[in-house]
């Protein structure tokens, strides 16, 4: 017979890896943000789920947080920056995207090679959501790093962070996953509004880390 | 349970809500004085009245002293940055809504320090450093010079990752425990995973420590995870270079050590031991080699962190009881005199009225307290008796070449080249014909209270501490 | 031990008085009065345990490590050296005592024309040098050794930064501790070596379980590295001509006379006590290294045109003496002839005493000059015998000593390491008989070539006529000043002319280290006589040669002015018509002209020094100038090129800390990859 | 024990007496050897009173050291001349001092006599001085290498011992020995600034170094600085025969003073006419290779002190 619930829990999964793989891909911002939008999504879809499935009444607020924050509020306010500084137009990956690519399929591969082998005694759905959640963490890293742009930087943090509470969310019973969650959102949060907004827009007028990067240290 | 811990812990958390609201920052900035008192006398309590362990806080001989060590040091520093931000507000570099925002965050961060010692559970460890780095990264954007908030974004872009990482290594270990004990708090409760850690996947823990190791080791500023650390340090007010050297480092260094322990006490797991020798000897190395081009004195003395951050990682590398007792000490000793240097160079920096080392000279000449206080911990922090410090470097590097040779050679030869630097450095700081002479704003009182304790404990260590760090050692593999 | 440790915490007290009382007018007189009482304790008891009961004293202190303590412990060897420690430390402070006065009292008078300022401190600090110096040879386990050992280095160092205000002065402080970090660091390895895994220091525990013989070679070449670095072995030694004259003299002499012996002493210790049963190649290496210390540091010497800086040089030739005889005794303690390894023994501690004695009465004498005329430079010195009358007589006597010239003690010390030289036929390996023979030519060169080079500085400095008016215009000091002065020059002539006295004074060293005496199964010894068992039938005494020498003389005179003339003239001397032409006396030899010709037999190939003389055109009035220029082998094979490799490391690194954000993180993702990479194969 | 203090006292008048004798004897030699009649071998003891009648001429700024280092130089070499066993080993200053005193007594008296000459703050005494330093520098190694290679073969540097040993003919002949007087000889040329090193009887500064040294001096001082000088030749001399050929000399138990006396005047006439016939034969050679000359010195020392072990195991 078919498990719904395994199934459902796969699939939700394997959208956030294929959608952090989309992120890797999207060279406009806006598109970017939309793919950012829909892998919230299917985070929240995850948590729920895991929350109807194994009866964890407290993984809702989780996806509701998702839901709320990653899904709705910080995706427009990073529009409203990319609109206000009028830089709709600039992604520039530093790597090419196809060698982009070719490193996020080893990386999976690598994560996949990682957890799958210590993890036998655990469930199966445990396996498969540590791999994409592993997985998803090292496709934001790389898109960090293959972006300049700090939009893009910021969202590929954020991917991580989604990554982080599919894992959280994928172990059964585990605690706090609801405080950390919640940590995790004040801190960006914080950083969006807090430095971010305010401090880099009056001092540099633009969102190119280059720029800021002229600032290093002992640039005296 | 004796309400000395809860006092430990409630107290910065009230006075950081209620520092918010204060407008005058002189007030508030005795205020913060005496809410850090109020910790500390609550701190020494806990040595008489030790309470049993609950599902989140924890009070054991690892952390006891590094409570105590970490409310001492916050009171210091409250009474140091008393007089700093006087005269940073006289010479208009801050103004008093911004220092609303800066005391505050003062006892946020030593709430989330103290939360982060005592902690009995993974989350809420987690949750307590994250705080910390966040709290920091505002402080040390606290100028709003672009060289300060490119430094805050540089620490939170790396310290962030660094803690995603941290929080899957948590993640992980639950997941290893969970089978053994169960779904709930238990798998995620120190007292409980160490009791049964022999138990416990060892291949999930390895996995799991690794990502702890660079998550927390970022945050450790061991290298090459070591980026955000100095410009941190130079870029935010002194006070807080000084915290985040005397204290931040140790409690990320606290967490690694606790998922080590957890990992000795399985005894199936992967050594930990060669990563943190590899990691503390290049941190050691380069940090040695980066002090001579360094002409910044904040980013000089936070290189000279790195460099004893590695120095304590490599003991805790190598293990053995001489080793591990001779790290704990050197953290102990290294926060102290580490937080005094700074003292010393806020002030100097203040009375000079520039960070670059050129501009800061003769200060035994113009500012004679003030220049012998900063040889003195410059001479401390290098490793010359009769400070504490050499004492751990002693048992440190006679039992490494005792054991392995090579990496005793190593690890004296990344001393010695830090050393070389540190002396050039401080003789000009110290010597020659003065340049500043402005008065110095506030007390030398933190300064010498800490070389003071440095230099006894150089010279005689008190039994319950060797007691505890003993056990302590033992417990680290 | 209480009176030791009485004079000890007092030394602790005056620096804290020091710093207390610095504004007070008395403070000098109050340190320095106490540092020499405390010191005169500290001989005192020395003296009570060497005569008393061969000086074994222990004490362990509830402090430093936790779980081992501090162990003191004062045996022979200990007491001999705390003598001349203290010895040192009474004769500095009276000295300095007067010398600071003199100093302050300069800078009161042209405070306006003064250049330097006011120096750093140097009351707190000169106790606790004194203090560290003793404690090193009480500390009985390693930890409280190497705190002593580093306690002593910090503050002379500290002492050496009183100047701080000369234009060279940071330089030399930094690299001295430097130095001595590096020193300290070999060891530390070498006690690591020692002390194995257990981590119990204590000397006694070390003492109970020698190291194999592949640890103990290895300890042997760090204890080597590190006690000759603070001693001054070839090429360890460039920090010592810097550091030691950059300090004020009295605290020079205390560094030449007394630190480096403080060296020694550590060498002894581990060498002769801790190692067990030596090899013979370890003294061997020994010898090597002293010979080639002794040849060079007295080149280096007579290079020098500064008077302190030559000083220094030559406290490198005499610690490669002493450390020959090291050596000799540890070849012969390994070959079992514990009677000859007494007598070289003997004659290593004897010349360590009278090294002591003379380099600070010397150290003193430039203290003296500097004090009279503000200056160092040997071509500005000259005729100070008639400007300076008793502080030239006390000179003589310490280049006559230092030179070992018989009746003095510098004599006594030579004979002795020759009397041991001359058995080198009881060893039984070949190449330790030949190396000897060479050894000892080397010993005869750098003791003629000492001559040498303080015929050249007394000459320079207190003979002919004033290259400067400051040296015309110098005066003698004062009474404190040459006090301290005159009681090294006694001693000197005391222990050249009874030596026996003071080598049966240390045979509870000797014998503590060696297992025998000098002296042993001689029947008889008259003290008078120095006839040791070893040295076959030979025999000196320098009592009776001091008194022929004076019956003599004295009868020649009176003869002389009985049956001969009396009668005599002044007159201007024959200087090639310069007569009275040349105030500034151009035409007298200067200290580099007086070295030119040793210059050219042997520096040429050492250091490849260049002279270049300027010489005017027949007509031109102006001064022949010679120049001389001169490359230290040491710094252009060693120092230069290490310090170039750390500079060209650091300015590589350095881009490190200029990478974009970007960069960084890929730094710790590829950690990340890299570590999980490495646990998932060594699962595997 | 009296006796040897009646022997010592003799001996001390004897080289006193013969020094002068000796340089008398040589000059004489030397001028015959060149086809001169030459003076009378008792010139040297005119001269000696000639000049201690004379008044004392002193630079004006002369000090006291200058004044009495003729009177320490003369006595240190007297006293070391005194422990030389010439005619009888029994002398009672034999065990005050043995051949490394010896030398060192010699060191005292050169060291003084530098000092002296740059007293008067001429050029000429600094080079006389420094070139006399230089080569001590290498006379005095080299000499005690011939003491460690005779040392290291008798088994003392006790000169009496020594002749009395080397008097017991046991030693036979031996190639260090041989190298080691050759490097005696050469020392004793150097130390006595004997052509070809220095020439005695020159008057051109710029090639003096032991004259130079002493042109200050003048009236009864230069006598005492002449007579010092040729004591120390007398006293080379009387090492030489010491050592190396003892043959006749008398001993506390055997022999007798007059064949001791006899055999030691007859060694010295050899030796002086021996020096003699070396000076007339060969020229005065560089200052600057007298390094060369006397290295060679140390050279041959240094061999003979290796070739003792290589010859026979000792």
């Amino acid at each position: 017979m078919i498990d719904i619930g395994y199934d459902a829990a796969h699939l939700l999964g394997a959208l956030v890896l294929m959608t952090s793989f989309a992120l890797l891909y999207q060279r406009r911002l806006f598109s970017l943000l939309n793919v950012f939008t829909v892998q919230a999504l299917a985070l929240s879809g995850a948590a729920a789920w895991q929350a109807y499935a194994h009866d964890e009444p407290h993984l809702y607020i989780t996806a509701l947080l998702t839901l709320t924050l990653k899904a709705i509020a910080i995706p427009v306010a990073l529009h409203r920056i990319i609109q206000r500084l009028h830089i709709e137009r600039t992604v520039e990956p530093a790597l090419g995207i196809g060698l982009t690519m070719v490193a996020g399929v080893s990386l999976v591969t690598l994560s996949i090679l990682l957890v799958l082998p210590v993890t036998e005694n655990a469930t199966a759905l445990t396996r498969e959501d540590l791999a994409l959640s592993l997985s998803v963490v090292l496709l934001g890293l790389l898109m960090m790093i293959s972006r300049r742009n700090a939009v893009s930087q910021v969202v590929g943090f954020m991917s991580i962070e989604n990554g982080l509470i599919l894992a959280a969310v994928g172990v059964a019973g585990m605690p706090l996953v609801v405080e950390m969650s919640i940590a995790f959102s004040v801190m960006v949060a914080f950083i969006i509004f807090g430095i971010f907004l305010f401090q880099i827009r009056e001092r540099f007028e633009t969102l190119d880390m280059r720029k800021i990067e002229s600032f290093r240290g002992e640039s005296d | 349970m004796t309400p000395a811990l809860p006092i430990v812990l409630i107290a910065p958390l009230v006075m950081a809500a209620l520092l918010a609201l204060v407008p005058n920052w002189r007030l508030a900035s005795w205020l913060n004085v005496g809410a850090c008192a109020v910790t500390f006398a609550a701190s020494l309590a806990l040595f008489t009245a030790k309470p049993a362990a609950t599902a989140m806080l924890v009070l054991d001989a690892f952390n006891v002293a590094l409570i105590a060590l970490t409310a001492f040091v916050g009171l210091t520093t409250a009474v140091f940055s008393a007089g700093y931000i006087g005269h940073e507000v006289a010479s208009g570099t801050l103004n008093p809504l911004r220092l609303r925002f800066y005391h505050a965050m003062f006892q946020a961060f030593l709430f989330t320090l103290l939360l982060a010692l005592s902690a009995n559970n993974l989350g809420v460890l987690w949750v307590a450093i994250e705080g910390a780095t966040l709290t920091t990264v505002l402080m040390v954007s606290l100028y709003r010079t672009a060289a300060s908030i490119e430094a805050a974004w540089k620490y939170f872009i790396l310290c962030g990752v660094g803690i995603a990482l941290a929080l899957f290594g948590t993640i992980l270990i639950y997941l290893a425990a969970q089978p053994v004990m169960g779904p709930g708090l238990a798998a995620m409760t120190w007292t409980r995973l160490l009791a049964d850690a022999a138990r416990i996947e060892p291949n999930i823990l390895n996995l799991a420590f690794v990502f702890l190791l660079i998550g927390y080791g970022t945050k450790v500023g061991l290298a090459p995870l070591h980026a955000w650390l100095p410009d941190a340090h130079a870029e935010g007010p002194t006070p807080i270079s000084a915290v985040l050297s005397g204290l931040l480092l140790n409690v990320a260094l606290y967490a690694v050590l606790r998922f080590k322990m957890l990992l000795a006490a399985n005894g199936a797991a992967l050594a930990p031991g060669p990563l943190l020798m590899v990691m503390g000897l290049s941190s050691l190395l380069l940090a040695a080699l980066m002090l001579y081009r360094r002409r910044d004195i904040k980013r000089f003395f936070a290189y000279s962190s790195i460099e004893h951050m590695g120095i304590i990682a490599f003991a805790f590398g190598i293990g053995g009881p001489l080793a591990n007792f001779a790290g704990l000490l050197h953290m102990a000793m290294h926060s102290l005199a580490k937080s005094a240097i700074f003292f010393a160079v806020g002030h100097a920096v203040q009375a000079s009225g520039t960070q670059r080392i050129d501009g800061i000279r003769g200060l035994t000449v113009s500012h004679p307290a003030l220049g012998w206080g900063l040889l003195a911990g410059v001479v401390a922090i290098a490793g010359l008796p009769p400070f504490g410090v050499f004492m751990s470097e002693f048992l440190l590097i006679t039992s490494t070449f005792a054991r392995q040779p090579w990496l005793g050679v190593l690890l004296v030869l990344g001393i010695a080249v830090a050393f070389g630097a540190l002396v050039l450095r401080v003789q000009r700081l110290c010597f020659g014909a003065p340049t500043g002479g402005a008065p110095i704003h506030g007390t030398l009182l933190p300064l010498y209270a800490h070389l003071a304790v440095v230099l006894v404990a150089g010279v005689w260590l008190p039994a319950p501490l060797v007691a505890w760090f003993q056990a302590v050692a033992a417990l680290l593999g | 031990m209480t009176l030791l440790f009485v004079a000890l915490l007092a030394l602790f007290a005056l620096a804290v008085v020091g710093v207390a009382a610095r504004r007070s007018p008395w403070v000098g007189t109050a340190v320095y009065g106490g540092t020499a009482a405390a010191c005169g304790l500290i001989g005192l008891w020395a003296v009570e345990a060497l005569v008393g009961r061969g000086g074994v004293a222990a004490a362990v202190l509830p402090i430093g490590l936790p779980w081992i303590g501090v162990h003191l412990r004062a045996d022979g060897v200990s007491a001999f050296f705390l003598l001349v420690v203290a010895l040192g430390g009474v004769t500095a402070s009276l000295f300095g005592w007067g010398y600071e006065r003199a100093h302050a009292r300069a800078l009161a008078h042209h405070a306006a024309d003064h250049t330097h300022g006011e120096s750093g401190p140097v009351l707190p600090f000169f106790p606790l040098f004194l203090a560290g110096m003793s404690l090193v040879l009480l500390a009985n386990d390693a930890f409280s050794f190497l705190v002593s050992w580093e306690f002593m280095s910090l503050t002379s160092w500290l002492l050496v930064l009183s100047t701080h205000r000369e234009p060279d002065t940071p330089d030399a402080a930094r690299l001295y501790l430097v130095m001595a970090v590096l020193g300290t660091a070999c060891l530390l390895l070498a006690f690591g070596l020692l002390v194995g895994t257990g981590g119990d220091y204590r000397f006694d525990a070390i003492r109970q379980h020698p190291p194999e013989a592949g640890a103990a070679a290895l300890t042997v070449l760090l204890v080597v590295l590190g006690a000759g670095s603070k001693a001054g072995l070839v090429p360890l030694h460039v920090w010592l001509p810097l550091a030691h004259p950059a300090a004020p003299s009295h605290v020079s002499a205390l560094m030449s006379g007394v630190m480096t012996k403080v060296a020694v002493y550590a060498l002894v210790r581990v060498l002769f006590d801790l190692l067990g049963e030596p090899m013979w190649w370890w003294g061997g290496a020994l010898m090597a290294a002293g010979a080639v210390t002794a040849v060079m540091g007295v080149l280096y010497a007579l290079m020098q045109d500064d008077v302190k800086r030559l000083l220094a040089c030559s406290t490198i030739e005499n610690i490669g003496v002493i450390v020959i005889a090291l050596g000799l005794a540890l070849v012969f303690k390994a070959s079992h002839t514990p009677v000859i390894a007494a007598l070289a023994l003997s004659a290593a501690l004897l010349h360590v005493v009278n090294h002591s004695l003379f380099k600070s009465l010397l150290f003193f004498v430039a203290g003296a000059i500097l004090t009279a005329t503000g200056t160092r430079d040997l071509n500005r010195l000259g005729g100070l015998i008639h400007r300076m009358p008793t502080t030239a007589v006390l000179a003589l006597i310490g280049a006559a000593a230092i030179s070992a010239l018989p009746p003095l003690n510098g004599f006594v010390g030579e004979w002795l390491l020759f009397q041991a030289i001359l058995n080198a036929p009881a060893l039984p390996e070949w190449s330790l008989k030949i190396g000897i023979a060479v050894v000892g030519a080397a010993v005869a060169l750098a003791a003629a070539l000492a001559a040498a080079c303080f015929v050249r500085l007394y000459g320079i400095a207190f003979l002919g006529r004033p290259r400067s008016a400051e040296a015309g215009r110098a005066g003698e000091v004062g009474r404190a000043m040459l006090a301290g002065m005159a009681i090294p020059a006694a001693l000197c002539v005391a222990l050249g002319v009874l030596p026996t006295l003071v080598i049966r004074l240390f045979e509870p060293a000797v014998r503590a280290m060696v297992q025998a005496g000098p002296f042993d199964d001689r029947s008889y010894q008259p003290w008078i006589w120095l006839a040791p068992t070893s040295a076959i039938g030979n025999s000196y005494n320098g009592l009776i040669l001091l008194a022929m020498i004076a019956a003599l003389s004295v009868a020649l005179v009176l003869a002389i002015h009985r049956w001969a003339s009396d009668r005599v003239r002044r007159s201007i001397a024959w200087g090639c018509g310069h007569d009275g032409a040349d105030p500034a006396a151009l035409s007298q030899y200067s200290a580099s002209s007086f070295a030119q010709p040793i210059r050219r037999a042997f520096g040429g190939t050492v250091f490849n020094a260049r002279d270049r003389v300027d010489m005017p055109e027949p007509g031109d009035t102006r001064p022949a100038r010679l120049t001389v220029r001169w490359t230290d082998p040491a710094w252009a094979f060693l120092f230069t090129p290490v310090r170039r490799a750390v500079n060209w490391l650091a300015d590589h690194v350095d881009a490190l800390q200029f990478l974009t954000i970007r960069s960084y993180l890929t730094l710790m993702f590829a950690a990340l990859v890299v570590v999980l990479a490495l646990v998932a194969v060594v699962r595997s | 024990m009296i006796a040897a203090v009646i022997h010592q006292v003799l001996h001390m008048v004897l080289v006193l007496a013969l020094a002068p004798l000796l340089t008398g004897w040589i000059r004489l030699v030397k001028s015959r050897l060149v086809g001169r009649r030459g003076a009378s071998v008792l010139q040297p003891y005119r001269d000696l009173a000639r000049l201690l009648r004379k008044e004392v001429v002193l630079a004006d700024n002369a000090s006291w050291l200058f004044r009495s280092v003729p009177y320490v130089m003369f006595t240190a070499i007297w006293l070391a001349a005194g422990l030389v066993p010439v005619f009888t080993t029994d002398l009672a200053l034999a065990p005050t001092g043995d051949l490394i005193a010896l030398i060192a007594l010699l060191g005292t008296a050169r060291f003084f006599l530098a000092l002296a000459g740059m007293d008067t703050g001429t050029s000429f005494g600094g080079i006389g001085s420094s070139r006399e330093m230089m080569i001590a520098a290498l006379a005095e190694p080299a000499m005690l290498m011939v003491v460690f290679s005779v040392a290291v073969l008798v088994r003392t540097t006790s000169l009496a011992e020594i002749a009395v040993y080397m008097m017991g003919g046991t030693v036979g002949l031996r190639v260090s020995l041989a190298l080691a007087l050759i490097a005696l000889v050469m020392v004793a040329i150097a130390e006595n600034a004997r052509i070809p090193i220095d020439n005695p009887a020159t008057h051109l500064e710029l090639t003096m170094v032991h004259e130079a040294m002493v042109l200050e001096y003048s009236g009864r001082h230069l006598a005492l600085i002449e007579g010092a000088a040729m004591l120390k030749l007398l006293l080379y001399a009387a090492v030489i025969a010491c050592v190396f050929a003892p043959w006749g000399m008398a001993t506390p138990t055997q022999g007798s003073l007059w064949i001791g006396l006899l055999s030691f005047l007859a060694k010295l006439a050899t030796a002086g006419a021996a020096l003699a016939l070396f000076e007339t034969s060969i020229a005065k050679m560089r200052v600057f290779r007298v390094g060369e000359f006397l290295g060679g010195a140390l050279l041959l020392s240094l061999l003979g002190a290796i070739f003792l072990y290589v010859s026979r195991g000792v």
